[in-house]
């Protein structure tokens, strides 16, 4: 230790001023084995008392009035929501967009911040690819019963049948069952995946049979050879590389199936970017209100750092400057290409009747409030963070609404403009799902590992071979 | 340690499990879930025992006497029981069978018949550019003339109709011919299928049938 | 030597020190030996002469095939079985398919890394005999285990046994089958 | 750590005597057949002016790209507070300052040519469209909004340079936080400037189009070939030994994974405009592929299909590739002409006769050569004058490979299980 000592403080002196001095992964270090305890305290203790409090409304949310609202639209048909012609997209649309949304951020902090080297990611990635797989759920519930008739969804998949139907793959729709699909399995797989040495963490340590009967079953044997390392991690960037792409894919489907139709408003060659960058932006105010709760309530504030937040802030802040270019290119676009009716919608998004308001809440918040994150103070004060991510998510809710029905309650012809207004329905429906998903968060969080356990340990010095306090001797 | 060493044997079962269950839910879907199963052979009681054998069949009733609006409209109507009562106010008039339609035709009721043929909302079907350009009711309906109580014969499928859309000139015949749900072209089978091929080429050219395989030509 | 013995395992202390001792054990020419770390230790892979991953190969092929089964079946279905007009677009066309089969190479390719792992690792294996161990649980903890096994040539219980002390490893126990 | 140090046995440096006279060369070559260009045009009657103009645009217009490029690279170096990308951020610096005074000098003939290139500027006022865009498309417009974009990119590449040549001297930590302060607001305004230049340089080539997506899409392509660029130039001075010791092997790498990235969401970015805009069928939109997707314009378009995206990406899928040199070089390499392509598909079909000229060949050759002179030998300039990385920036050390330990103090005591406060 004394010869590492050494070591340190020469290194100390060529380290750069304080200020601009690189903040460690976890704080507090006490060494790999108190690490392993303190990830795993919280999953093995006690049910706190603040969990009971959050888990029953949500559970009562996701196990009443989801229910209640599913089977009376499925029983009824979809005329029980505010769906009418001009608008035939409601809020179920916009809900799944924002589900949708929400998911994107986990999959960008887990895997293009894998790929960048971010080690900071190892802190809050589980917690956002949990994030990830739940919205996503609830995102597919909304086109599966969308369509009206959902014991029909069936005719989706290429099954064979007598009414020769195959899948129509030229339809943007279509393509969303492929991406919503495909992208709650892989990051379902994802994240099951990341969890399968920390199951083994959570095998080894259980005291009781039922626990260790079960996450022996969840590590499926694993033993944490070099050899199983070595096809894990490669398993683990080939995942990463697929989970980026699929970030930029399911959303710009999404987007599709707006932009592949001709309606003003809708028809702009960004808008696959748009709708990817949109979901991200979202996906970030989430991980903001549910990172600034949970590091304190399970005792995370050394694990999930300031300097964390603050880098999840930034990233807030990059996917809203790009927001607010895109927004900026919309009304450009719409100005320069001459296109009266693109000029009409987009006047009418801020100056027109009946949503004119929702506009300039998008732009408030969106484009306005997401500028404080600019100042350090901002990001490191935890209230005004969760603050701003509640009120982006309500910003990129109503940015959906705005496009959905912004775009369809005046068409071409003026004797079609009609209005939307939700339902109970239409509410409920929002509530349960927002219910089923804290719901499902909440028992994540209690039950299985929240941190990467694994992954943590290997990004601190004492995981590092070549490090004085990982034991390597020597001049470093 | 918690599990045997038999366990390990597990792994191998899971794929050959999840083919077995996927594969059974596929051809599960194919075989039940399809009109085939669903609508085909579909026959609920009426409450009138109406035979469509004795009336169509044996006395030679023409479809278009009780079903008048076929050739006109989108709808083939169901008669009134004016139209029943136009005979029966002299035959069986007193046939307790016949109750609910005198009943029907005093007080300006309708008789609750149960809808056998049915294609759902999304589907717009016209029964008059069908029969007017050739196409016989036993095409959908099956030889209703030989039913004593109707029931669901063909699938009414997509592909069902699609099969004629695609090929309209093996299904046409003379519009004459439309309500005579047993004519052949001839008796002899290979000759039948001659004429067919010949005439129906010729009816669908001259007739200018344009059967259309467009989405919005059915889901409009 | 008895018939059941599965190998001998000696413990480790810090990343360092089992990167040191595999680097020792490889050189008194052993072949069948791994380490159990809780997460990867850089530079092990070098040290034990692990060649580049397949499971990277395998993710490429099912993506490959996944992409070009689905063309197929867009084909077949949409272009060849039943062709149906839709909105004026060609029956078949590379635009068309491409979105589709596109995320379907990712959902293959996806799969393909998980079961390609999971092979090559051959899991899930919920018996194994190191798990009769009490050492050995401290692995996923903070420990770094060295296992030699007496499938190895070279494997001797005195020898072996002694190598592993002189390198520095604690609680050598032999683990039985 | 040691470990990143290993690869010493570079190759000995080239010999690069000869090839410091090739800007010269350049320059009068191009400068030659630029002054054959004009003087074909000038004499001209049809369109051969506004071929030269076409031209002289195509070769600017790449230049500009690397440039900005470059300045996006200096840019998010700062606002990401990398360390790896501190050797290569001097040379970026110097390609970035290129667009003030240089490349708006370079801009003249366009402006002087701009009634040809343009025909939005010369077209009758009854035309609905460009009334629709008043006052930007009338020729005052052009002049300011050109300027102000020079301006911007003036004040934020001299701002950068300035601070950080002034920590060459000072090592002050206030230098770098001005570089971020700066790179801050300089986004901002680099995004704005980015995408109205290409939109009113390039695209409004052809008037009546319009699309969403062009900005991000030239963006895209301009970080694409910076980053081509950024490889070779650093590969050469990591031969030469100018920056050993500061360009670690697996800095190659990230750059190489960069540029592979950027690959894919050049691809990503053109295939999203291309399929929106296939599937819409809107003629107001569909007429600018319809008439890249006929005559001689189908080749060049399938060039840079399988060119510009498959090639690239599958010589790059493999992990190692992105560290060899040898292979990557000539993908750089590669990707200069096929960026010069895509660029001229952008912008030679405005030519009014709907097939590729032979004569823009020889042309724009020219224009490029002689541009790529006049840079490359005020790059040079630059480079010589002033240190070839920043030598006292903070993360230098650790760009060098050096870890420095984290800020707060480490406990002596390690791995001791429980008391974890």
């Amino acid at each position: 230790m004394a010869e590492s000592t050494v070591i340190l403080e020469e290194l100390n002196r060529l380290a750069p001023p304080a200020e601009l001095r690189r903040a460690p992964v976890v704080e507090n270090n006490r060494g790999l084995g108190a690490l392993t305890d303190k990830l795993s305290e919280f999953a093995e203790g006690k049910i706190p008392r603040w969990w009971w409090i959050l888990f029953i409304p949500s559970a009562f949310c996701a196990m009443v009035v989801l229910p209640m609202a599913l089977i009376y639209q499925v029983s009824t048909g979809v005329g029980v929501w505010g769906n009418n012609q001009p608008v035939a997209w409601g809020l179920d649309i916009v809900s799944f967009i924002w589900w949708v949304g929400v998911a994107h951020a986990g999959t960008l902090i887990s895997a293009l911040l894998f790929l960048t080297r971010q080690h900071w990611r190892t802190t809050i990635g589980r917690a956002a690819e949990a994030m990830t797989v739940f919205s996503v759920m609830m995102a597919g519930l909304y086109p599966a019963i969308h369509v009206g008739r959902a014991w029909f969804d069936w005719f989706m998949f290429p099954i064979p049948n007598s009414n020769g139907l195959w899948p129509q793959f030229r339809s943007p729709l279509m393509w969303d069952v492929f991406a919503v699909n495909t992208y709650l399995m892989v990051s379902t797989l994802f994240w099951l995946m990341g969890m399968i040495p920390d199951f083994a963490v959570m095998r080894d340590r259980a005291v009781t049979r039922p626990r260790k009967f079960i996450f022996s079953l969840l590590a499926m044997g694993w033993t944490g050879s070099a050899r199983q390392w070595h096809h894990y991690e490669k398993a683990y960037v080939v995942l990463c590389g697929l989970c980026t792409l699929l970030v930029f894919t399911v959303s710009s489907i999404v987007g599709l199936d707006f932009c592949t139709s001709m309606l003003a408003g809708w028809h702009a060659t960004i808008f696959p970017l748009y709708f990817v960058i949109g979901a991200v932006f979202c996906g970030f105010g989430m991980m903001l209100v549910l990172l600034v709760p949970l590091r304190k309530w399970c005792g995370l504030e050394n694990i999930i750092t300031m300097s964390h937040m603050d880098k999840v802030a930034k990233l807030t802040l990059v996917s809203g400057l790009i927001i607010a270019y895109i927004y900026a290119i919309e009304f450009f676009i719409a100005w320069y290409s001459g296109d009266p009716y693109e000029r009409w919608v987009f006047g009418h998004r801020l100056f027109g009747h009946t949503y004119w308001f929702l506009g300039w809440t998008l732009i408030a918040v969106n484009v306005c409030v997401t500028q404080l994150l600019w100042f350090k103070k901002i990001r490191a004060n935890l209230t005004a963070l969760f603050i701003i991510g509640v009120l982006i998510n309500i910003g990129m809710w109503t940015e959906r609404f705005v496009i959905v029905v912004g775009s369809l309650y005046q068409d071409f012809l003026p004797a079609n403009w009609g209005k939307y207004i939700p339902t109970r329905w239409d509410v409920a429906l929002y509530i349960g799902s927002l219910g089923a998903f804290f719901m499902m968060y909440l028992l994540f969080v209690k039950f299985l590992p929240l941190v990467a356990i694994a992954e943590v340990k290997g990004a601190t010095p004492q995981g590092n071979p070549h490090h004085p306090l990982g034991g390597a001797k020597g001049k470093p | 340690m918690i599990f045997p060493k038999w366990t390990n044997q597990i792994p191998f079962l899971i794929p050959i499990g999840l083919a077995l269950v996927g594969g059974a839910v596929a051809a599960g879907v194919t075989v039940y879930c399809t009109p085939k199963n669903t609508r085909v052979g579909y026959q609920p009681v009426q409450p009138v025992p109406f035979s469509h054998a004795v009336h169509a069949g044996q006395l030679g009733v023409d479809c278009r006497y009780c079903h008048s609006t076929v050739e006109k409209s989108w709808f083939s109507s169901i008669p009134a029981a004016s139209t029943c009562m136009n005979c029966h106010s002299l035959i069986l008039k007193d046939d307790p069978r016949l109750a609910l339609v005198r009943e029907s035709f005093t007080n300006n009721t309708p008789i609750p018949w149960v809808q056998v043929h049915i294609v759902p909302d999304y589907v717009y079907f016209n029964h008059s550019v069908h029969v007017a350009r050739g196409f016989s009711c036993v095409e959908c309906h099956g030889r209703v003339d030989q039913m004593d109580e109707v029931h669901h014969a063909k699938s009414l499928s997509m592909s069902f109709c699609l099969d004629c859309h695609r090929n309209p000139a093996a299904f046409i015949r003379p519009p004459g011919k439309v309500t005579d749900l047993g004519w052949q072209w001839s008796t002899n089978a290979a000759e039948a299928a001659k004429l067919q091929e010949v005439n129906g080429k010729n009816f669908v050219h001259d007739w200018r049938v344009e059967s259309l395989q467009s989405c919005s030509a059915c889901h409009r | 030597m008895s018939e059941k013995t599965y190998g001998i395992l000696a413990e480790f202390d810090s990343p360092a020190a089992i990167l040191r001792a595999a680097e020792k054990v490889r050189d008194a020419g052993y072949s069948r030996w791994d380490v159990f770390t809780p997460f990867p230790i850089h530079g092990m892979d070098k040290v034990m002469g692990l060649k580049n991953s397949l499971v990277g190969w395998v993710a490429l092929f099912m993506g490959g095939g996944a992409f070009l089964s689905v063309v197929g079946l867009i084909w077949f279905s949409n272009a060849f079985d039943y062709p149906l007009i839709v909105g004026g677009k060609p029956m078949f066309s590379v635009p068309m398919t491409f979105v589709p089969s596109y995320i379907m190479m990712i959902l293959g390719a996806a799969v393909g890394a998980l079961i390609g792992m999971l092979a090559f690792n051959e899991l899930p294996r919920f018996h194994h005999p190191l798990f009769t161990s009490e050492r050995f649980a401290l692995v996923s903890r903070d420990k770094f285990c060295l296992l030699v096994g007496s499938t190895d040539p070279k494997f001797s219980e005195t020898e072996t046994r002694k190598l592993l002390e002189s390198i520095g490893g604690a609680h050598i126990e032999i683990i039985e089958d | 750590m040691s470990s990143h140090n290993e690869k010493t046995h570079l190759p000995p440096p080239l010999d690069l005597s000869l090839w410091s006279r090739l800007p010269a060369v350049l320059m009068t070559l191009g400068g030659a057949l630029c002054l054959a260009g004009a003087a074909i045009g000038l004499a001209g009657k049809g369109i051969e002016l506004q071929l030269f103009g076409l031209s002289w645009l195509l070769a600017f217009m790449f230049y500009l790209s690397i440039a900005l490029g470059a300045l996006f690279l200096v840019m998010v170096h700062h606002l990401t507070d990398a360390s790896w990308s501190v050797g290569i951020r001097r040379f970026c610096e110097h390609i970035a300052s290129l667009l003030f005074p240089w490349l708006a000098i370079l801009f003249i003939p366009i402006l002087l040519l701009a009634p040809k290139i343009y025909n939005w500027l010369t077209l009758p006022a009854t035309d609905g469209l460009i009334r629709a865009r008043w006052p930007v498309f009338t020729c005052a417009g052009f002049v300011v909004v050109s300027a102000l974009f020079f301006g911007v990119w003036w004040l934020l590449t001299s701002r950068l340079r300035y601070w950080s040549l002034r920590q060459d001297v000072t090592g002050d930590a206030l230098c770098t936080h001005k570089m971020r302060f700066h790179s801050g607001w300089g986004i901002v305004a680099f995004a704005l400037t980015l995408t109205g230049a290409s939109v009113f340089w390039m695209q409004s080539v052809q008037y009546q189009s319009f699309s969403a997506m062009y900005g991000v899409y030239f963006f895209s392509n301009c970080a694409w070939v910076a980053l081509a660029t950024v490889y070779v130039i650093a590969a050469l001075l990591q031969r030469q030994r100018i920056l050993a010791g500061v360009l670690q092997e697996n800095y190659f790498y990230f750059i190489g994974v960069l540029f592979f990235a950027f690959t894919v969401f050049s691809a990503y970015t053109e295939f999203a405009q291309y399929f929106v805009v296939w599937n819409a069928n809107m003629p107001e939109e569909t007429f600018w592929y319809i008439l890249r997707e006929n005559h001689s314009w189908w080749r060049l378009s399938m060039i840079l299909i399988f060119g510009k995206f498959f090639l690239p990406f599958f010589v790059m899928l493999p992990v190692k590739v992105k560290t060899s040199l040898k292979v990557m070089i000539p993908v750089c390499l590669w990707a200069w002409l096929m960026q010069f392509g895509d660029l001229a598909f952008n912008i030679l079909p405005g030519l009014p006769c709907h097939h590729f000229m032979r004569q823009s060949l020889w042309m724009s050759l020219g224009c490029l050569m002689f541009m790529g002179g006049f840079l490359g030998w005020v790059f040079a300039g630059k480079f010589k004058s002033h240190p070839p990385y920043p030598q006292k920036d903070p993360r230098l050390l650790e760009t060098m490979g050096i870890h420095h330990p984290p800020a707060v103090e480490i406990p002596g005591e390690a791995s001791t299980p429980g008391g974890y406060p």
